[in-house]
């Protein structure tokens, strides 16, 4: 089967996916049982806007009722358990690419009938939209859906229904975008 | 498929089959029943009613009077300052904010010292600490703080010195209070601090 | 016994040095089982790639079997554990608005973290899209503050909800999860004949 | 382009190190000879149903004449105040010794048997938060004596008359208190200490402070 150039190149295997659930899930039960607290990414995203926030503009940032809460007690807004743990997502990605041969030039990977343009504009979008939706819904879908249904929080099992089903419904509309 | 697909979702079937069987312990936090009987067993949560009378004349701020008793006994009378707590709202989230608050002495009372003495054996399961029982209840306060019997004449001298301060207790709490009542000094004002949250992780993403 | 953070048994300092290993973790098993790739999440939602359910519902099994067992062994508090609170009209409209930024971008917050990693430029513009979607949130917040705090119900559990025990969610959820893997793995054979393009 | 590995292989092996992590913790575990069998909400009802609870004077005369010899009663005094003197028939079990496993085999097995068991010590209060806790830890048969032991000594030989006698119930209100508080007072009775009082309430902290 021939390569297309929107798709990447090097042919490595990724890990079965059962293995990557059962190791997740370890990961998860780990954390758990060392801190008391879960994996989540869009905290540490919410930290960062907060400390930039908090540098561009110290006194707009602390009057802020959002920022505010984040700002109070003089403690640095990086200085999270999260924010830790997201650097870590980082360097373990890129491990995991140096591991298994994916580490490459920088690249668009994206659908055979869409433009590059295209899928980042819609890339963008997206976060925004998720960005805006992890402070609504209290936490991303690690942060939220993995971690809260996995300790049985109502609001997790919630929050990873809707979510997908959310998803799903909306796929016809922008099926384009991926096949 | 791979047979070991099989394999894998058998034995993933056998592990969640088995959390039906396991004994849940996913609730509130509470001590395990071994220590609950050791503690219940000590006396030292038993105070008297002198003690109680005393720290309410000295206008103690740590101390908190809790009425376990129902709501419509409550209304017809009970200590000063007390808060109606009663029993089926201890294990309430609202009853439960009067409880494990560092710097505060909860003293529980009810007519006797039984009901008293059987909410705190709830809040010990609850495992909140500070709690004291006072013995006698309303009823031992009556007879000994409101009508205290004057002690024979053989009695040792320390029977008078308690005799001495119930009376003066007993016209404190009657009728010294009345005169009082201009300045509201009966209000007590407790400052409490916060619980502790350390016990529970802080988290989210 | 656990956790041993809360407990004290290690410091918070050392807490966090181990939270930049447990992400790492994390970030290993996401890049390693292809969450690095938008298409392979996005196929999810058209029925060519299951690789995101069969992951996601494996470790949420998993971890559930795993803390009922541990918590029956002694070895971990439950009630100390954090739990997600419930604030029910802004969870399900901020759900709704993650699935569709989901399938528009491609990512999630996590799988868009590695994905940066190992150097895709869509990840990377997600990720900034995430920044200005929480700045926005932010400069908007005053406004819909009533919405975002509205229907608290508190940290609660499904059991607290329900009263079910949670033996009987961890057997229920294991159950669907072990259906729903053998019935997307029909579903995957049946559409991977219609869509030569892309086979995983 | 990217295919996932097929072989579940690794996954099994996984899966079994993780089985025999939970084995391993079967084999270790320190199992509690009791646990809580009812729960709080459960407790408080009991609290306030007393009908199942109490064991009166009077139906000790059954038990001491042998006519119901369902009844087991266990003193939970020092072992020193049970030689001074016990209801006969009462089987010693001080009550720091309650949690031995063999007493606990012994009430295990009167349960099982549909055997009540009668709790005393001097007096009731003494009792009674032994009695609560083994209610709580599921053993349903427990009872506690109403007047403990210093009101069976005073009342032994005529147990049958106690049935009239209500002195030795507890939580009842043996005076009028609110007249009794006031009756020295120099003004009116009416302006006591009725004044809502003010305390600052624990509040609730949000466990996820530095949360979402």
């Amino acid at each position: 089967m021939e390569t297309l150039p929107h798709q990447e190149k090097n042919k490595t295997k990724y890990i079965n996916p059962y293995f990557g659930g059962v190791l997740m899930g370890i990961v998860l039960l780990v954390t758990i049982f060392i801190s008391g607290r879960e994996l989540g990414i869009s905290g540490a995203v919410r930290d960062s806007v907060v400390a930039t926030a908090n540098v561009i503009s110290p006194t707009a940032a602390k009057t802020s009722v959002y920022y505010g809460k984040f700002l109070k007690d003089g403690h640095h807004p990086m200085d999270n358990w999260l924010d830790y743990e997201v650097l870590g997502v980082i360097l373990g990605g890129l491990l995991s690419g140096i591991l298994f041969k994916r580490v490459h030039k920088p690249f668009v990977e994206r659908g055979p009938n869409v433009s590059r343009t295209r899928r980042l504009v819609a890339a963008v979008i997206g976060g925004i939209l998720f960005g805006f939706g992890t402070r609504l819904g209290r936490g991303c879908t690690s942060g939220a859906a993995l971690s809260g249904s996995s300790t049985f929080a109502f609001g997790g099992v919630l929050v990873m229904v809707i979510l997908f089903a959310s998803a799903f419904a909306f796929a016809y509309f922008v099926r384009k975008l991926w096949i | 498929m791979n047979r070991n697909y099989y394999f894998l979702t058998a034995i993933m079937f056998v592990l969640a089959l088995g959390t039906l069987f396991i004994h849940e312990r996913v609730v509130s936090p509470q001590i395990s029943p071994s220590e609950l009987l050791w503690d219940v067993l000590q006396p030292t949560r038993f105070v008297t009613t002198d003690q109680v009378a005393k720290r309410l004349i000295e206008k103690d701020p740590s101390l908190l009077l809790i009425d376990v008793r129902p709501a419509a006994e409550y209304d017809k009378y009970s200590l000063p300052n007390a808060v109606n707590v009663p029993i089926d709202s201890l294990i309430t989230p609202a009853g439960q904010e009067y409880f494990g608050n560092p710097g505060t002495k909860v003293v529980l009372f009810s007519n006797d010292a039984i009901l008293a003495n059987q909410a705190w054996v709830l809040l010990r399961r609850m495992a909140f600490k500070n709690d004291y029982v006072m013995k006698g209840g309303i009823n031992g306060w009556m007879e000994t703080i409101i009508q205290p019997k004057e002690p024979a004449e053989t009695a040792p001298e320390s029977a008078f010195e308690r005799y001495e301060f119930r009376k003066a207790a007993c016209q404190y709490f009657t009728g010294a209070n009345v005169a009082n009542t201009g300045k509201s000094s009966s209000k007590v004002k407790v400052v409490f601090k916060r619980r502790k949250k350390t016990a529970v992780a802080a988290g989210g993403c | 016994m656990g956790p041993i953070a809360i407990n004290g048994l290690i410091s918070a300092n050392l807490n966090l040095v181990i939270a930049v290993f447990l992400g790492m973790g994390f970030g290993f098993v996401l890049e390693a089982s292809g969450f690095s790739s938008a298409r392979n999440i996005a196929g999810t939602f058209y029925g060519y790639n299951f690789v995101v359910v069969r992951v996601f519902f494996t470790a949420v099994i998993v971890t559930m079997v795993g803390l009922l067992y541990l918590s029956y062994f002694g070895w971990l508090n439950l009630s100390q554990i954090f739990i997600l609170p419930t604030y029910l009209p802004s969870m399900i409209t901020g759900s709704i608005i993650m699935g569709v930024g989901m399938i528009i971008g491609g990512f999630c917050p996590g799988t868009s973290f590695a994905a940066v990693a190992i150097g895709k430029i869509d990840a990377l513009f997600f990720a900034i899209g995430l920044f200005i979607g929480i700045f926005l949130f932010a400069e908007v917040y005053p406004l819909i503050e009533k919405f975002y705090l509205s229907g608290y119900l508190g940290h609660v559990t499904l059991t607290d909800l329900t009263g079910i025990k949670p033996g009987w969610w961890a057997f229920g959820f294991t159950v669907i999860a072990l259906i729903a893997f053998w019935v997307t793995a029909s579903i995957e054979k049946k559409v991977r004949k219609k869509i030569k393009e892309y086979k995983f | 382009m990217h295919v996932h590995e097929l072989n579940p292989k690794k996954t099994l092996w996984t899966l079994i190190l993780f089985l025999l992590v939970i084995v391993v913790g079967f084999i270790t575990m320190k199992r509690p000879l009791l646990n809580y069998e009812i729960s709080l909400q459960q407790t408080t009802k009991i609290l306030k149903d007393t009908s199942n609870n109490c064991f009166y004077p009077y139906q000790l005369a059954d038990v001491l004449n042998h006519k119901n010899k369902n009844v087991v009663l266990i003193d939970l005094r020092n072992k020193y105040a049970y030689g001074l003197g016990h209801i006969p028939g009462a089987k010693s079990i001080p009550a720091f010794d309650l949690t031995h496993k063999e007493n606990v085999d012994l009430l295990k097995g009167y349960k099982k048997n549909g055997v009540s068991v009668v709790l005393y010590a001097d007096n009731q209060l003494a009792a009674d938060g032994a009695w609560l806790f083994f209610r709580q830890v599921g053993f349903c048969n427990v009872r506690f004596l109403l007047g403990g032991y210093n009101y069976y000594k005073a009342h032994k030989d005529n147990l049958e008359q106690t049935k009239s006698d209500d002195s030795y119930l507890k939580g009842i209100a043996r005076f009028d208190y609110a007249r009794m508080a006031s009756s020295k007072a120099v003004t009116s009775a009416s302006q006591k200490q009725k004044k809502p009082v003010v305390f600052h309430r624990r509040k609730k902290v949000a466990v996820a402070a530095g949360g979402c």
